[in-house]
């Protein structure tokens, strides 16, 4: 029978995954991006799991609530991208150190 | 008696109303001006009633009874359990006298000396008159730490604002090593508040507490007590903090100040942990005595006055830790003898230290210098001047007939039963002390005049020497009959004793 | 059987769109599998009875933000080669990092939840049980206070990234009201005294 | 009598503050009358206690004034103690101190510190007088340090001498290193009885005497015999026993009028009067009176021996009295208490009449000092000349002038006290009395003969204003001769062996020299006399005024071939043994370089560089340090979150 431990052995992997995309990609502020959608996708399985596992729906409110934050935070994100596009003709994460004191 | 109810309450705010009366109205940045005059009038008003109100706190004092007199109990913040309580009893009631003696004195003696923001000026005086008569008189901790950190902003921006030359480089170290003891104390605070769901001092003192607990507390304690009073070794922030305060402020430093650190030893530390105080007193009667010895040499040694009676003062405060800390070398009967002389010495090296930094600060107004090199044969051209200074000095070195005698007699003679070797050290500030201070008056007072910056002095004017020769009749009046001022302290200090005795184990 | 069967396919997808994710050269060929992505985790959620989810899934991301996404790769011709360059640097260090992670991950997931029940598959669903029911009777009432914020958090999403991209290009002719009220006749027309002839 | 100690007391403190804090507006002149009057108040009621105590066959009476403070059972108050003993110092301190006023008239005529002199001086009358009539060592201490505080001002007096103003820096110290012994003193006196007031101290000394004090641990210490001598180091200080003799000849510095009243004949007696009050102790512990009789003793002869190689007139008469000091405290150390105060007495006349003769003649040579500028003044200054001769005389113990009969027996009364075993302290001290006698007749005939007989040594422009001092200055002088002469024809006898003292000085049984003189030696005044060829004393005085004679009138070349020969013993005495070397260079040199030590390296170096502002560099180069880490790069704090994330995972499957 499929129950929680696979989906979240499932999910586990998807965020190691993500994880590992983060560190290689880590020029690339678009692929960045896309990475954290996924583990972003890995935790709400999580909760979808531990919801049907418990019968407890809440769960699945905050799924409901992670995925309108990430939508949010995609739509700035691209924007505040499609600005530094713009100001700097790259997106290139090593050009990016203002934020050194 | 609706007046003695709230004697106590009037005391603390009175000062710090007028004091924010005094900011809002202002002076318009012009020492000159009209308003200016009439804002020193106001504060010297001010500090005057405050300081009838505290004599009237001396007349209803009741010397033979027991706890705390003129009690006032409100509640603060009901979730945490904290009230404004006050109260006072014979060890609290002589240091707000000498708190309310001094600050009308500092006013005049900054009547015309300070040319920028006068008004500020002394509404910062005010404002610490009534946060310091504050820390004397809170019965809860948090009321206590509140007055206790609280004083020490106007106190900082009185050296930042009106100090000298390298002010900035000694507020901030006055400002971190304060506020560094004393945020451990409140971390004490906040353990036995745990510990009785309150932070009444009374609930503090009868909680029982195990052995380390009581040790953390006084180191607790110490650090927060120690870099007031100063103790060695940390006490390098004091010459610092005098030698760039304006006069007034150093005269506050020294003449109260200081004496918050005593006064939590035997407020605090004492009754909350009498164990743990027992267990650190060999360490702390040896730090005292360094700082009598050490500090006495040290003092010898140095080239600015203010700096010199600086370390006096670190010296002086030696025996009021030694005189407190004492208590456990007895088998029978010596330790109040202890007590009282520490007592008594806070109160008259608060007149003398205050007075001798006016000395100073008479000079300084002057000549702007604080070198001993710059002076020499000041008593030819300032006779009256030298006389007081000479009655101050000598009171300095701990003559008999002056207030700086009597605590030193007391500690001697109670540290000789605890232990020989306590009482010849301590007996070495008749040397030390009487040579630091002789030193200087033979270098600023004697001898011929020594440039045309000393030839052109003038003597003192009234305003000066009617604050000096109010010090000079403190000064002479404690040291012939300190009868009053020990009776007040007995009652308490039996008390005390009675309380340190029963161990909390 | 036939449900372990397709959860283990799904799954095997979704990891292998997941990698080519992370792996794709292309930042195009990762839009496109991260889509992958979540189509098979919308089919693995259903699975799981979350079918409201699911859907949203399918429609708010893949709908909408995965469009976002190529729309902007497209749009900005980033250098490929040179955004990919230094992935061989890293990749041992990421891998290996992920690889511990995994077998945290894995300790906790099935040795250390020994004796705690978490194997045997998900209870049935009572008869007659919509998730979406379900969902929207604790949403609008429970939750509703966090979901009128989260509807905020859109509106400030949408507004921001409106202020952000918006710029003023110049050499565009554009009225301004104010401009236009606040002027006076003087700044307009200048009027100099000259002398009708020159004289003799 | 209760109003009539007040008043002694505070009659100079009254006339002293109207003088010091009204001296303008009273004048020159209504200083001196407000003083005198004070002064002379006290001296005449002084006079009138000791009729009654002595002749009314009053009692002593101990009365206690006001309670000056009392805590944890210790009373501490001032009060009045008047026993004969007292009574006596009374008299004997308020008459100098009238004669000194009178004195100071001439003598501080043109100075324009006039009214702060009498102020000063009438000062310190009222703290010799609280010191003597105090009855309790709180007050002790009081007039003690005052005392040494009046001293320090009127050494000072002409602050604008640089010498002066060292010697009383020198003074006050030196002074300070006494009162530190004898503040312990009193410290250890509360600690085994509890109490401050003689009375109740003196009581209890049995008990005192029978406890031990461990000042090292391992060595029980007799309690009496520490109390003791701490005591006895203040009084060192303050009279002047070596080592802590150096300030007295600096004290010089100030003006002759005090000299005489405070460096010879009163303030520096405190300390010998101090141990005969304390006798009731000092019995008790033989030890104590050992050390006391052996530092007398090194004083009474080494001091002496200075003296005649000074050459400033007020200086010999210092180390004259530094030895004459000396003597006292054998003879208190010989438990001859009566005999130590009864030399006091003489010897506050006397030299008091000497100093007042030596200003007399600085005042003559315009304020020159040198004896060797001096010579054949006796023709100038007669009255000087025959007073000077009179002090002299009675110094060298002279039959039949005061100090005869107060030094003789005192003299004597040492050679009794066998009770200090036939060991080398008996020796050492009757050694030293004796060849004293030798010394003190060679330095005083030295300097009377360099000053009043020879060759006129002085310059021309000197000699054309020799004259003989006006009568304020010499009235003082003929009236402290007649004492000096003939006091001690009619007070040794009821004095010594009358028992005036009765209860006021306590002596056991088995160490009273003097009574056991008044048993076999004493016969009355007139027989002593007669009977000189009897002792040594005599031919030792006779030996030292001829040598004086040969050396400084018939053949005044030899000193100076002696001086050349002896380079090494010369040197010696010329430094005064160096003591002065040792204070100055060794422990006020020493201090202040230990002091600049502990400043530098202590507190700039170490607490203030090392500890405080180096825990500020060291959090500042550690942020230094941390600072690196913040490269600004997103991938570095996205990498530190996952390292963080992995490491609590970890933490928590592994460690938890």
């Amino acid at each position: 029978m499929i129950g929680l431990e696979h989906y979240l052995t499932l999910a586990a992997m998807l965020f190691v995954l993500s994880l590992a995309g983060i560190i290689i990609n880590r020029r690339n502020l678009i692929l960045l991006l896309m990475c954290i959608e996924l583990m972003l996708l890995a935790v709400n399985f999580n909760f979808i799991a531990f919801s049907r596992y418990l019968g407890d729906e809440t769960g699945q409110v905050f799924v409901f609530f992670i995925l309108t934050v990430a939508a949010a935070e995609a739509a700035i994100g691209l924007a505040i991208l499609v600005v530094l596009f713009r100001n700097r003709r790259s997106i290139a994460v090593q050009e990016l150190n203002t934020l050194k004191g | 008696m609706e007046l003695t109810q709230h004697l106590l309450s009037i005391l603390i705010w009175l000062p710090i109303i007028g004091g924010a009366a005094l900011i809002v109205i202002g002076d318009e940045g012009d020492a000159t001006s009209a308003r200016a005059g009439i804002m020193r009038i106001a504060a010297l008003i001010v500090t005057a009633v405050t300081f009838v109100f505290s004599v009237l706190l001396y007349m209803s004092f009741d010397n033979a009874a027991t706890g705390m007199q003129f009690v006032e109990k409100v509640s603060w913040v009901p979730s945490l359990n904290v009230f404004y309580s006050l109260g006072v009893d014979g060890i609290s009631a002589p240091l707000i006298l000498l708190t309310t003696f001094i600050t009308p004195l500092v006013v005049v003696a900054g009547w015309d000396t300070i040319k920028s923001r006068p008004a500020q000026y002394f509404a910062a005086f005010l404002i610490l008159e009534g946060l310091m008569v504050g820390v004397f008189s809170a019965l809860d901790a948090l009321l206590f730490y509140v007055f206790w950190e609280a004083m020490l902003i106007p106190m900082f921006l009185i050296i930042g604002i009106w100090g000298g030359v390298r002010r900035v480089y000694a507020t901030l170290k006055f400002f971190l090593y304060t506020f560094l003891g004393s945020v451990l104390m409140l971390v004490a605070f906040i353990y036995l508040y745990g510990q009785t769901g309150g932070f009444d001092l009374f609930g503090f003192m009868d909680a029982p507490l195990t052995l380390t607990a009581q040790k953390l507390i006084f180191v607790a304690f110490l650090l927060a007590f120690a870099v007031k009073v100063p103790m060695w070794p940390v006490h390098t922030w004091l010459p610092d903090a005098h030698v760039e305060a304006p006069t007034g402020g150093s005269v506050i430093l020294a003449a109260i100040m200081l004496k918050m650190g005593g006064y939590g030893f035997v407020r605090l530390s004492l009754p909350i942990v009498p164990d743990g105080s027992e267990y650190f007193s060999s360490m702390m009667i040896a730090l005292s005595l360094i700082a009598v010895v050490y500090i006495g040499f040290v003092a010898l040694m140095q080239k600015d006055m203010k700096k010199l009676i600086a370390y006096s003062s670190i010296a002086h405060m030696g025996f009021v830790t030694l005189g407190v800390f004492i208590l456990w070398s007895f088998d029978g009967s010596g330790a109040g003898l202890g007590i009282a002389g520490g007592m008594v010495q806070m109160i008259s090296h608060g007149l003398i230290s205050g007075a001798m930094f006016l000395c100073v600060g008479v000079l300084y107004d002057r000549v702007h210098s604080r070198e001993i090199a710059d002076y020499g044969g000041v008593a030819n051209t300032m006779p009256t001047y030298a006389a007081f200074m000479v009655l101050f000095a000598m009171a300095n070195a701990g003559l008999p007939g002056t207030s700086g005698f009597v605590g030193e007699f007391m500690v001697i003679v109670a540290s000789f039963k605890a232990n020989f070797w306590y009482a010849f050290l301590a007996a070495s500030t008749l040397i030390l002390g009487a040579a630091y201070t002789l030193w200087m008056i033979k270098r600023v007072i004697y001898g011929e005049v020594a440039n045309e910056k000393v030839a052109q002095l003038t003597d003192l004017n009234g305003r000066e020497f009617l604050v000096l020769t109010i010090l000079a009749i403190g000064v002479l009046l404690l040291g012939l009959w300190p009868a009053p001022l020990v009776d007040m302290m007995n009652v308490s200090i039996e008390q005390l004793i009675e309380h340190v005795g029963r161990s909390k184990l | 059987m036939l449900h372990t069967v397709l959860f283990y396919s799904f799954a095997l997808v979704m990891l292998g769109a997941a990698a080519g994710v992370v792996f794709s050269r292309n930042p195009v060929h990762s839009v496109m599998f991260l889509v992958l992505t979540f189509f098979q985790s919308a089919v693995l959620w259903l699975m799981a009875e979350a079918e409201f989810l699911a859907i949203v899934l399918v429609l708010v991301y893949v709908g909408a933000v995965m469009v976002l996404f190529l729309f902007v790769v497209m749009m900005l011709e980033v250098n490929i080669e040179a955004a990919k360059r230094g992935l061989t640097r890293f990749a041992p260090l990421g891998i290996g990092i992920a690889l511990l992670m995994a077998y945290e991950l894995m300790q906790l997931i099935w040795l250390r939840s020994e004796g705690v029940g978490i194997t045997g598959g998900f209870a049935a669903t009572a008869e007659g049980y919509s998730n979406t029911k379900a969902l929207g009777a604790v949403l609008y009432t429970e939750h509703v206070y966090a979901f009128e914020i989260a509807a905020v958090i859109l509106l400030l999403a949408i507004v921001a990234a409106i202020t952000l991209t918006m710029r003023k290009r110049p050499g565009i002719k554009v009225q301004d009201i104010n401009k236009q009220v606040a002027v006076r006749a003087k700044d307009r027309v200048r009027i100099v005294k000259m002398d009708a002839e020159k004289k003799q | 009598m209760y109003n009539y100690y007040l008043i002694i007391v505070l009659a100079p403190l009254a006339a002293a503050i109207i003088a010091g804090l009204a001296g303008k507006s009273i004048g020159r002149a209504g200083a001196h009358w407000v003083t005198i009057a004070g002064v002379g108040t006290a001296c005449l009621l002084s006079l009138i206690v000791l009729k009654n105590l002595f002749w009314g066959g009053a009692p002593a009476e101990n009365i206690d004034v006001y309670t000056w403070a009392m805590t944890d059972g210790l009373h501490m108050k001032v009060g009045f103690l008047v026993d004969r003993l007292t009574a006596l110092m009374m008299c004997v301190v308020t008459f100098v101190s009238l004669m000194v006023h009178i004195y100071t008239i001439g003598y501080m005529h043109d100075d324009p510190g006039y009214q702060r002199f009498f102020s000063y001086i009438s000062l310190f009358t009222f703290a010799m007088l609280m010191l003597v009539m105090s009855n309790n060592f709180l007050q002790l201490f009081f007039g003690w340090e005052a005392v040494g505080l009046v001293s320090y001002l009127l050494i000072g007096f002409w602050y604008k001498k640089e010498t002066a103003i060292f010697a009383n820096l020198k003074a006050f110290l030196v002074n300070r290193v006494g009162d530190f012994g004898f503040i312990l003193g009193i410290a250890g006196v509360v600690m085994f009885t509890g109490s401050l007031d003689y009375a109740e101290v003196f009581a209890s000394a049995d008990n005192v005497a029978a406890q031990n004090i461990e000042v090292f641990s391992g060595t029980p210490w007799n309690a009496m015999t520490v109390i003791c001598i701490l005591l006895f180091i203040g009084a060192m200080g303050k009279s002047a026993q070596a080592p802590l003799h150096v300030w007295l000849p600096d004290s010089m510095e100030g003006p002759t009028p005090i000299s005489a009243l405070i460096h010879a004949a009163t303030m520096v007696t405190a300390g010998i009067f101090m141990v005969a009050r304390m006798s009731p102790l000092f019995e008790l512990s033989t030890t104590a009176l050992a050390v006391v009789i052996v530092i007398g003793s090194i004083t009474a002869f080494f001091m002496g021996l200075l003296g005649i190689v000074q050459n400033d007139i007020k200086r010999v008469v210092a180390y004259s009295t530094l030895s004459q000091l000396g003597y006292m405290t054998v003879a208190l150390g010989a438990s001859a208490y009566s005999a130590a105060i009864f030399h006091l007495m003489t010897h506050a006349f006397f030299k008091a009449l000497l100093f007042l003769a030596a200003g007399s003649v600085i005042i003559a040579m315009h304020h020159e000092q040198d004896i060797r500028k001096m010579g054949g003044l006796k023709k100038y200054m007669p009255i000087t000349y025959w007073t000077s001769l009179i002090g002299t005389l009675a110094l060298i113990g002279f039959p039949g002038s005061s100090g005869f009969f107060s030094k003789d027996l005192l003299i004597e009364a040492v050679k009794e006290s066998h009770w200090h075993g036939q060991g080398a302290v008996y020796w050492i001290a009757y050694l030293s009395v004796l060849l004293g006698v030798f010394v003190t007749a060679l330095y005083s005939f030295r300097m009377f003969f360099l000053v009043f007989h020879g060759k006129e040594r002085m310059d021309a422009e000197t000699k054309s204003h020799l004259h003989e001092t006006p009568t304020v200055v010499t009235a003082p002088l003929i009236l402290l001769a007649i004492p000096s002469a003939i006091i001690g024809w009619f007070t040794v006898g009821p004095v010594l062996f009358g028992n005036y003292f009765g209860e006021a000085i306590f002596v056991t049984e088995s160490k009273d020299v003097v009574a056991h003189l008044g048993d076999t030696f004493w016969h009355g005044s007139w027989a002593l006399v007669t009977h000189i060829y009897k002792s040594p004393v005599f031919y030792l005085a006779a030996a030292g005024t001829l040598t004086a004679w040969f050396l400084y009138l018939k053949r005044p070349d030899v000193p100076q071939t002696i001086k050349d020969r002896l380079p090494g013993v010369y040197n010696v005495l010329d430094r005064k043994y160096y003591f002065d070397d040792l204070w100055i260079k060794g422990f006020a040199g020493g201090g202040r370089q230990f002091g600049q030590f502990l400043w530098k390296k202590g507190d700039e170096f170490l607490i203030d560089g090392v500890l405080v502002n180096g825990t500020a560099k060291t959090v500042g180069r550690l942020a230094g340090v941390l600072r690196q880490i913040q490269t600004g790069y997103l991938y570095t704090y996205a990498f530190a979150m996952i390292i963080g994330l992995t490491a609590l995972l970890g933490w928590l499957i592994w460690l938890r």
